[in-house]
């Protein structure tokens, strides 16, 4: 155990230096990895906010309306509130008056609403507003729902939402896809970074062995010194990243149209995340790509 | 100690580097290696360092034959033998201190141990003042010393020495035979391919001489023997 | 100039022969540029369809529509289209009579269409549409059509226009932004990539400087080895993109949702424009690549 | 024809490689570079390639001052000098043929005159049957001639080789001498830094000795004169 205590104090002093001593190809390394998690950070910023903005779109139609026929007591109203809300699936139920309805309805028509004023009287039935938990219930809620007693119609955008869903699943394998051959390039890219660096240190591989070391000895300082260039490559693109989210939220913002900025990830949210990814991402490219790209030269 | 049976090396179709070589080497033994450019001694030390393997025969080094050891011995093997090469290797980005310190951390000497070692071997060779200097700093006969005190640093029981006075001039030539018949004395063996008439006419030892990938001569206490 | 043409093809010769004798590194060298260079397609396609997106929705709300009073005679209506006709900036001018507009809006509200055959009388008035040949002239079209007789309002988008071009706007500028950094990051990873190249073929450099070569000489063949490079990883990044893009493409016309496809940039106009893009930007970072990594080995 | 005026170079600040050394050395001369290892034989060799520039001093070749000649002039300087390096220095990736070829068509050699003088210059150091192997396929003697053979193509005014004969057999050292003295008699200026005792003894030319730094010695037709 001694041993290999040693072996290791050895290889991270050997890897700090040989970073440092190949200062031109580390930077050169380094600057790839952070560029390459960069345009990671990008791509994972557009998928996350385009899903995001589905996702929240998708929220406004995802739930179930159930209109009341108009002669109920508020008895009877209440009693089917209570009975939908006992459904398996259900998450909140309220309560929508025909007043509430019509008022609604001229706020969203705008310059429209006027059309509402001509009409003798209100049309529009009292109802339920059920929303669920996930929409995978809804099938069963509805035919749950339609077996009450007092309901006139039960409303439901089952369309408009599947279609929603379609695109936003889409989306999300798209973006997942993106993301995958991205991580893929990535791994490649940084790996032929460090298979050059090797190549241009082959020699010494080479006479590492003849002087007896092992594999795992001369593997180490590189390994290290892989995950030296991850770490630096990686805080890079975090810096980078983070400080142009941040910067972009801010200015959609102020300056766009803030009303946009209520689809977007949070700034924070977003940084946490895409943090980890990166970190763990940078890193595991520096070590995993010393080791694939080394396996040719320890044959010697 | 080192046994060669039967070996042939033969690196393209039409031509032999080494042919159907038998010999021996003991333990203790100072050995001469010489013969023209080209002749296969260099050969014949790579395939003692399994830097390559033999086209046909076996090579047996402490009874051990080494063409059927696995991948993962191989450093085991080297470290036996103590290597000083006919164009230095050293590590370019390591200082003279460092490559001969670190054929000592590739054995797993402490620290303490390499640090009052590592001075030693360098004042042995004479190169004690150019410690922290990179290799390409040095002038080629000082390179030659770093290579041979990274060789016998860890005590090898083999010392292979692929021409290691080319670069010396007369004197410090000299002096390196000295510490080489100092250290053989000691018990290593010793294996040396060399063009030097002078020192193998001078030192007396055995003498293989290649021609052609063959043995033409094998003679104790033997001579240079080629003519100008 | 005998002595100049022989040299480029001892240049393109050598060249040839450098990027097959470093086989390894230049399928490293290759995959790099095309990595980087597919990753820019990427982005690019990102770019320009929600582009293209915000264009059509854009232009969906590029009307002025003019309500007529509701008293006036064929005759009088006819000439007020005829004059609207004449400003500058207007493309058409289409009537829209207040029967076909009550019939559009029940066909629009859809579900909630039943609410309007409560109407007593039709509320809507007879309109012309004006459709503008860009979104500039807007404001003098609407100053002039003021100006004439029988109208009772001009309705007109405006601000909704104006934020979905402020969107547009702030996509294209982000897009751009966002291209001109992959470009300039791809140009850091390409150059890395020769650099290391280069790193590693320094003695040979050094070399060829104490053989008598001049700069020219010596730079010359790594050019070339540079574009060839460039080229092949070009021609990769192009095919796979184009492939991609058109699958994509299908995919999304064909099983997820037709009306997407209407917003996005046709296969061929995409493929055409990234294929140009792709080639120019890899040959050059290819060429430009190998000159700027040499520059420093160059002074031996 | 070389003129080196006060030269003095200094790697570091507590050492000189070379002190205030003045030299000249004339058309169609033979002259040999001895001294014990790091005394600055390679050094003065460098300074001569304007590989190094002087710390102080004029080096003069052909009457012009190359300290001060630009980055630009360079080639052309170094065209006029063919060199065998003490590590050979050939291109890797290249073969024994191309790597002389190369040295041609540096100097814009028409494709037919590399064509026919390649050959030629590969027989006179003996290496034909080598031409299409890379360097790492050679011996190191091999490797020596090829660097022997790229440094006479262009029939050089000045020959500078450093150590040429260190990995070489007796023999072929010999024959190599006899071709360097051969190309000298056509009037080439040559400046051999070498170790070997017995040919410079034998070769009675000029010898300047230099140790640390300094010129000790400076004789016509001298000899190696270090005492083993
Ligand atoms: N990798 C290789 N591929 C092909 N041929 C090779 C290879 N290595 C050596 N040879 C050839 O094998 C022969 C023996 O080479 P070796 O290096 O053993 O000679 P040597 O006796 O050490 O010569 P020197 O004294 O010049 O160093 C030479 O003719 C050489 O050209
Ligand atoms: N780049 C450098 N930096 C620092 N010191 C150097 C450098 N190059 C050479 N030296 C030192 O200068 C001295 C002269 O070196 P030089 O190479 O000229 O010796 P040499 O006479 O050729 O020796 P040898 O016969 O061993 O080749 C040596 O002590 C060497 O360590
Ligand atoms: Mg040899
Ligand atoms: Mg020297």
């Amino acid at each position: 155990m001694a041993m290999k205590t040693r072996t290791i104090i050895y290889s991270i002093k050997q890897g700090i230096k040989g970073s440092w001593r190949n200062r031109m190809m580390s930077i050169a390394s380094i600057t790839s990895i952070a560029s390459v998690l960069m345009i990671l950070g990008i791509v994972f910023m557009i998928v996350i906010n385009i899903n995001s903005f589905s996702e929240i779109t998708k929220g406004q139609f995802d739930t179930i309306q159930l209109d009341l026929e108009d002669d109920l007591s508020d008895g009877d109203m209440q009693n089917i509130g209570k009975s939908v809300k006992s459904i398996d699936g259900v998450k909140s139920v309220y309560f929508l008056s025909k007043e509430k309805a019509l008022d609604n309805m001229k706020k969203k028509w705008g310059e429209n609403g006027y059309l509402l004023e001509g009409l003798q009287k209100n049309p529009l039935p009292n109802s339920y507003v059920v929303e669920l938990m996930d929409m995978r219930y809804a099938d069963e809620v509805v035919k749950r729902v339609k077996g009450l007693q007092g309901l006139e119609e039960v409303r439901y955008y089952k369309d408009l939402v599947e279609k929603i869903l379609k695109i936003t699943d889409f989306i999300r394998l798209a973006g997942l896809i993106v993301i995958g051959v991205l991580i893929l390039i990535s791994m490649f890219v940084v790996a032929n970074t460090i298979k050059l660096t090797v190549i241009a240190r082959k020699k010494e591989i080479g006479i590492m062995k003849y002087v007896g070391a092992t594999n795992w000895f001369i593997r180490c300082p590189f390994m290290i010194e892989g995950m030296i260039l991850g770490v630096m490559g990686s805080a890079i693109a975090i810096g980078v990243i983070s400080f142009g989210y941040k910067y972009v939220f801010d200015l959609i913002t102020q300056k766009v149209y803030v009303m946009i900025a209520v689809y977007m990830v949070p700034a924070p949210v977003f940084i946490k995340s895409i943090a980890i990814i990166i970190a763990v991402l940078g890193i595991g490219i520096g070590v995993l790509g010393s080791i694939i790209s080394m396996r040719k030269f320890l044959r010697v | 100690m080192i046994k060669f049976l039967n070996v042939t090396k033969q690196y393209q179709e039409d031509k032999m580097a080494l042919s159907d070589m038998t010999v021996n080497i003991d333990r203790g033994e100072f050995v001469f290696l010489v013969g023209p450019s080209g002749s296969g001694k260099s050969t014949f030390i790579k395939l003692l360092l399994k830097e390559i393997d033999p086209t046909i025969g076996k090579i047996k080094i402490d009874g051990k034959d080494i063409t059927r050891i696995s991948q993962r011995k191989i450093p085991h093997l080297r470290r036996k033998m103590g290597v000083v090469f006919q164009d230095f290797r050293l590590l370019q980005d390591k200082t003279v201190y460092e490559n001969v310190a670190f054929a000592m951390a590739v054995i797993n000497t402490s620290p303490k141990e390499i640090r009052r070692q590592v001075p030693n071997v360098l004042a042995l060779v004479g190169i004690s003042d150019r410690a922290n200097m990179f290799p390409h700093q040095l002038s080629g006969g000082e390179q030659q010393r770093v290579a041979i005190a990274r060789a016998i640093v860890n005590n090898p029981s083999v010392l292979i020495a692929d021409e290691p006075t080319g670069n010396l001039d007369p004197e410090t030539a000299w002096e390196t035979m000295k510490l080489l018949k100092q250290i053989n004395r000691r018990g290593t063996t010793i294996l040396m391919a060399t063009h030097a008439k002078d020192i193998v006419d001078m030192m007396q030892q055995r003498v293989i001489a290649i021609e052609n990938g063959k043995i033409v001569r094998d003679d104790q206490k033997g001579v240079y023997g080629y003519e100008d």
